[in-house]
């Protein structure tokens, strides 16, 4: 068995004597007889070596693909030595929620940072704390939009599914009724959205992804003409990496940004931990959920910071409060941070370029292929739906070459996604195998 | 200090990136960024200092001891950071066919048959993020239920108002009307209140036991089985499972569905405030509405499936311990806050007097009538001895609460010399108060000025605009 | 092109104009046109991203062996994770030597830490800060016994070729004349040695090491009375995990002990950077070379470290200097110390037990296969030395299974090594192996 | 602060070891260990807590200027340790297979084609871990030469006295006298001196060019070649290869043997004084006396091949400049050095004036006369200011030396901040001289008394003996 228990016997009769007792368990006595636990039926516990190898195995159990065209949410990007060691400092990884601001000013601050590189990406001027990944990010969005009277939520189809049905289950919670826009060639279907918000008075919001889940452009702008005319909201769903070569949300019209943060600097990992990022414009910024840090001044006149607009929060209004969010991904926002800082502007610049030029290139080899024709047209990031003629024989084939495939849609076309990661020669390769060993 | 946007100078940059080796293309005009995002601009070596230099004016377990009541703030092991950064569980995508995560399934199924055992619950989803999360989720849980019996009146869920805020915020969240239950006078349920409050509306009983004052409810088969009779579930809220962890199950005690807090009771790190994860275990009952696995599920509360690499540390730590350690966590833990109760209950006024669970309340009210020093003071003047305040000014039922869970992980001495600074502390109370209003004077600031904050929000840099 | 360097042209400018200059190159006006250089005949630079890719390609290029049989100066042991993470702190990684006592406090109690479970471990009064390596620390060992008319310097044939050859060299640089006493049975000849110092009233030393390089115990306490018979010194070159078990050489009368430090939470790392540990009793203190941290106490009164007896090193003494070692490898200290730490007394003992019990295992299971007799008797630690009917074979079947075998010696026969990193089910299946595929 | 001794309590351990799946077996008692050795007992929270209140007390780069004269305290890239801490580098065997190791070879051999033609050099070593070693492997190069030629008569290795001490220290221990020569009025090597100190007795001479004044010896060529013509060899201590790397070569310069050290000029990190390397490069006439390759070896000074983690760090580091970035490491270092020389020249005297190359160095003689204020006081004035001091008391020629080395990785901003430091500093030195000798002030400890540590040496804990 292993143990991080400090305290040995001598120790621990030193303070039951203390306390008058003879045994821990009296201390256990409150405990009523049918609650008391027996033996667990889990194994004994082991030493470090021993669960050092039997966990490495499992590890060793996963498939690590070195060449990924897969995306549909969660992106391999590089990943720079500085983002990994700086957020590897124990402080900074063991630290709680930086309630006691004296000696919390640097996780203060690096949030501080977090949310002003946050607000400058998607051109907003608030930003939370950060909250558990996109999809909730998305769900935290949407509810944000809810007036009185207005609870009525609209949900493009181009939007990744994960993310719809994440927003259907808070949904479910609060009984807003939610209805999807439909898409028309890949994109939100403008004149169906006008047509829903002219019936519906009550309408809160329209969440719209960008680029959507096909990897396309919305029309923003005109969507956000759209929304704003029928007093609603408009939502964002952003990809931050997009957001070094595309305009901001912000400028084109979004009232709220949301987004998956995972591509800036944080690693596949199976899908978490991830981070939401969730910004918005100067009059929503007392709706938002989560923490939030702000600037203020300190006993000596100094400027210091602070969890503010605690009065939002559910510890104070407990039930009438605008969400029910403690703790966020405070770690990860401080990695999202780090890798903003690394790379700067002309930095986030070059991988959007990049992830786009490399998918354009992927897109027009892949599509020259029979059977793999591309499935719309316009201006898309870095990824793109193809046609296939067998989406299994395809996928199994490209993972004996160590490649992970698109991503197969329920229509039996694949979503691939390019980043900078992809060399042209890996690209190459594909189309080679693709050739070579699917048709 | 400085922050990054004043360090940072037009066209400094680390390198990175390779050239890129297609040809370039040019974005559309009609969607390209006019304006970059004004990211800093920096040398890898400034960004290393500032960062340095944020962690020095920061403070974690690493630090000293951290009894911050509620938190659960014990030792994170090495090994965990170590295992879950290995490639076979950090390079894996979320959505990469199933025979090639093979790995990652069995974290996930080990994890859930240690927790479900040690919890006595019956199957579990690890989608919730957080504590925050996995109560929204379990209360979700407990709607399908009530509206797959076709029980659409049951409407309400009961709360103890010693509970902590988070609870009726997820409530309401999960579309619910929140019971406030107050307290016995000995800060347990009352049950005669439970009895008069249940009810065909009755969805369910929020409860954390022991409850945030540290006391472990005696009546709880009785609490928990008034629900039932009424047609409730019961949700355990398993902030302080560290307290009972090994020792008791809720499954036995009674509950339906719970949450676990991974970062706390099985010691993955708080990050500064997450990455956590909210586990929710359930019985039988509840299984086919779990997010991911159930048949008539409730649906997604995350994009994919939570966040795995902290169940990874997770595992790792109930591995370690195994079914002898898992219980003396909690012997430890309990140990440790009567131990430091006791040697100060003759100087502070204990909310509740007797014996704790793993953390227990004392009430600076007496000290403020007296002295003009608060909860708030003790705090700061701890800051400046190396020791991380507890939890102020909760639960809301106590006047100028100081909230203290020492966890099992600190040793006979940190005990003791805490007890020695708050005893010291408390004589200056008496004798030199003005020095305790002046706390902290070690630190990097002063206290901050919270209502400023709140009323001219600044929360994100202007750049000289 | 990558580089760390932060200045912008912009700034460049303003710092030349403040010394008047319009170029760089006008710094470098003094350089003889002879001396300056072209451009240089190395490739490019290139950023991150690429250089971690081509790095990790040779990395690639490198076999690591899951199994490995093979010590002979370089062990792998289980290095626990604390270990690890702890020693990667960037101030503990980017400090320089602690000259500047007040702001190195902490490196340099760590040191004294380390000096201190050193001469615990070696029963000694007095450690050096570290040296480079074992075979160096070896060297510097014995040229710490030199006296005026005393020179000679003895190393027994039973030490490891490596630190032989070491020492040989140091000696090609002193001119002092270095002897081999031969070996008996595996061991020190100690009438041998008898009969040598008997005839050289100028021997300064005589260097053995314990367990020797077939793994053997030589009889310390017997050698320890021959040498200091004679007015010699005795240097005994010890692995430290064996100090777990068995008598510390300052016990058994050596008067100096020097070891390799690796097996004390190092990684094998193909051969460094690695830890020289270098102790000594009380009167030899004064003759230790490189860095000492001493106790004392500061100008406020409190205990403080510094560097100290800098009188004996090369920047006051110069060429009077009792050595010129100047940087240490005090990183690999440090890393050693928080080995110990993690370790205690229980757990090196616990270690050095199961080396010695699983060596014994596996030396009479190998050793029961015919052609793979075991060369020695009597007691040894974690290595053995048994015959080979064919090692080039019995080397390639092993590598085909992910073993690496024992290290061939010069008659044919193969030094083997078993730590606590083998398990039962290895040691069987490596027989197994032998019986099966070699024989 | 507690040591790790006074932290221990016997019975606490952490848990690592799994239990022994062969049959123990008792150590013979006539070689078991008596008495266990008395290392500390601790959990590992204690472990990680002492270590982490330990870094707090150190102070590296990443915490700020570190303008440590002659050590050349540049960034150290944090993709090194990334790259060097690979598993195909950690967990290789040094006694592997040759056809097993082929990456690491490709290391070793692509690490010293680009530091031959860096250097001008032909062949190299990566054997020496250190300067120090660098330094009596090159000489020992020289002395084998010397006897292969059977000259037996090269006794002698001519050493400025602006040298490190080092340079000394390493020829007596290779078996050679010194010959110490001073340095003419301008700092470098008095041409007339050497002419009249080389003969037929010439093993070679010891250099550092540019020297430890941070003077550039315009005479080298000259210098080379009488050291040549008297048939000795020359030797090129790197340390100061900072300031010319990329920009001239020590090959061209008519050097014969060179020691890098790689810690210094190619970035890898001091780790609080090693591990570095001291790799030794060689024109032809020496490469069949290099340590582990030569065909007439002086011998191995390493057991294996090096601190061979230090070369993959180093190779990342030219790999990453490249053939551009190189020469800009020169570039920039020198332009930093002379700036900041330039604006302290007007109020700290320097021991030379005009350009320097990569540092200089300022001599506080005026202001001791004057004020009272020595260079010890300047230099823990600048602990309180946060910047590591120069090096102090070096070279030995100069009174009163503070030598500065600003490095090519430091901006303009962090220079200008230094420089108004000191310019601050320097006033108070007239105004309120008491203020520096009390310096410093803000650390954990004030200035010790070495005296004390010599006299009476404590260099172990004595366990309360």
């Amino acid at each position: 068995m292993g143990s991080y228990i400090p305290s040995t016997n001598a120790e621990r009769r030193i303070m039951l004597e203390a306390l008058g007792m003879s045994s821990v368990d009296e201390l256990f006595a409150v405990l009523p007889e049918k609650t008391r636990a027996g033996e667990l039926a889990i194994p004994s516990g082991m030493g470090e070596m021993e669960l050092h190898d039997k966990v490495t195995v499992m590890a060793g159990k996963n498939k690590v693909f070195p060449t990924i065209f897969r995306g549909a949410g969660a992106y391999r990007h590089y990943i720079p030595a500085a983002v990994t060691r700086i957020t590897s400092n124990e402080t900074f990884l063991t630290a709680y929620t930086p309630y006691q601001a004296e000696i919390s000013q640097g996780i203060l601050q690096s949030i501080f940072e977090y949310q002003t590189m946050i607000c400058e990406l998607t051109g907003m001027d608030a930003s939370n704390a950060s909250l558990y990944d996109g999809a909730s990010a998305a769900a935290e969005a949407v509810a944000m939009c809810r007036e009185r009277k207005k609870h009525g939520i609209y949900v493009s189809a181009t939007t990744n599914p994960r993310i719809t049905e994440t927003i259907r289950t808070y949904c479910f919670g609060s009984g807003a009724p939610l209805t999807i826009i439909p898409e028309k060639d890949g994109r939100t279907d403008k004149e169906a959205l006008s047509a829903m918000l002219e019936k519906d008075p009550q309408a809160a919001c329209v969440y719209v992804q960008q680029p959507n889940y096909y990897g396309l452009l919305e029309d923003g702008e005109a969507i956000a003409a759209i929304v704003h005319s029928y007093g609603a909201k408009l939502v964002a769903g952003v990809n931050p990496i997009s957001l070094g070569v595309y305009e901001a949300p912000g400028v084109w019209g979004a009232d709220i940004a949301a987004g998956e943060g995972q591509p800036l600097g944080l690693p596949l990992g199976f899908g978490g931990p991830y981070l939401g990022f969730l910004t918005c414009k100067a009059p929503l910024m007392r709706s938002l959920p989560g923490r939030i840090v702000g600037e203020t001044t300190d006993s000596r006149g100094q400027r210091a910071f602070v969890l503010t607009l605690q009065a939002r929060e559910q510890h104070i209004r407990r039930e009438k409060a605008s969400s029910n969010v403690c703790t966020n991904q405070a770690l990860c926002a401080l990695t999202a941070a780090v890798y903003m800082s690394v790379m700067g502007p002309a930095g986030l610049e070059d991988v959007a370029s990049q992830c786009h030029a490399k998918a354009r290139y992927a897109a027009a080899r892949i599509s020259a292929i029979p059977g793999f024709a591309l499935k719309h047209s316009g201006e898309f990031f870095h990824e793109f739906v193809t046609a296939c003629p067998d989406t299994e024989k395809t996928l199994a084939v490209l993972e004996s070459h160590g490649i992970l495939g698109g991503l197969p849609l329920e229509d039996g076309s694949l979503l691939w996604c390019v980043t900078e990661m992809i060399g042209k020669d890996d690209i190459d390769r594909l189309v080679d195998i693709l050739k070579g060993e699917v048709l | 200090m400085d922050l990054l946007f004043e360090k940072s100078h037009v066209g400094r940059r680390c390198s990175i990136l390779a050239s890129c080796d297609v040809p370039s293309v040019e974005i559309p005009s009609s969607y390209a960024r006019k304006n970059p995002p004004r990211l800093p601009q920096m040398s890898e070596n400034d960004i290393s200092r500032h960062y340095s230099a944020l962690a020095r004016r920061s403070f974690g377990v690493n630090d000293g001891f951290y009894p911050l009541g509620s938190c659960t703030m014990k030792y994170n092991p090495k090994i965990a950071e170590v295992l879950a950064g290995l490639p076979g569980f950090t390079d894996i995508h979320p959505l990469q066919p199933n025979h090639t995560v093979e790995g990652a399934h069995e974290v996930l199924d080990t994890a859930r048959s240690y927790l479900c055992e040690i919890t006595g619950m019956e199957d579990m989803t690890f989608q919730p993020s957080a504590g925050s999360q996995g109560e929204f989720t379990g209360l979700l849980l407990i709607k399908a239920y009530h509206k797959r019996q076709g029980d659409d009146g049951r409407t309400k869920i009961i709360v103890p108002d010693s509970a902590h805020g988070t609870n009726p915020a997820s409530a309401a969240m999960a579309g619910f009307s929140v019971v406030n239950l107050p307290s016995a006078p000995d800060g347990c349920v009352d049950v005669e209140a439970l009895k008069a409050a249940v009810g065909p509306d009755t969805a369910g009983l929020m409860l954390t036991n022991p409850n945030t004052l540290g006391i472990f409810d005696p009546n709880i088969l009785e609490i928990t089985r008034i629900v039932h009779e009424a047609g409730g579930l019961n949700y355990y809220d398993g902030a302080n499972l560290n307290a009972v962890v090994g020792m008791a199950r809720p499954g036995d005690m009674g509950f339906d569905v719970i949450h676990l807090n991974l970062h706390k009771t099985f010691a993955t790190p708080h990050g500064g405030g997450g990455p956590g994860s909210g586990a929710v275990g359930c019985k039988a009952l509840l299984s086919s509405f779990l997010p991911e696995t159930g048949r008539e599920s409730i649906g997604r509360i995350h994009a994919f499936h939570g966040n795995f690499g902290v169940v990874v540390k997770a595992l790792s730590y109930i591995m370690t311990l195994g079914r002898e350690g898992i219980p003396e966590v909690a012997r430890g833990a309990v140990l440790n806050a009567n131990y430091m109760k006791k040697k100060l209950a003759g100087t502070y006024t204990m909310s509740h007097p007797g014996l704790c669970m793993h953390e227990f309340v004392m009430t600076l009210q007496p000290e403020k009538e007296k002295y003009g020093v608060t909860a708030m003071d003790i705090a700061k003047s701890l800051q400046d001895r190396g020791i991380h305040p507890p939890t102020m000014y909760f639960p809301l039922i106590v006047h100028e609460a100081l909230m203290v869970e020492p966890v099992e992980t600190e040793s006979l001495e940190t005990l003791d010399k805490a007890i020695a600074d708050l005893l010291e502390i408390h004589e200056l109370a008496k004798t030199d108060p003005d020095a305790l209003h002046a706390a902290p004077t070690s630190t990097s600031v002063g206290r901050p000025d919270d209502v400023q904050a709140a009323r001219h929000p600044v929360v994100r840099y202007a750049f000289g605009e």
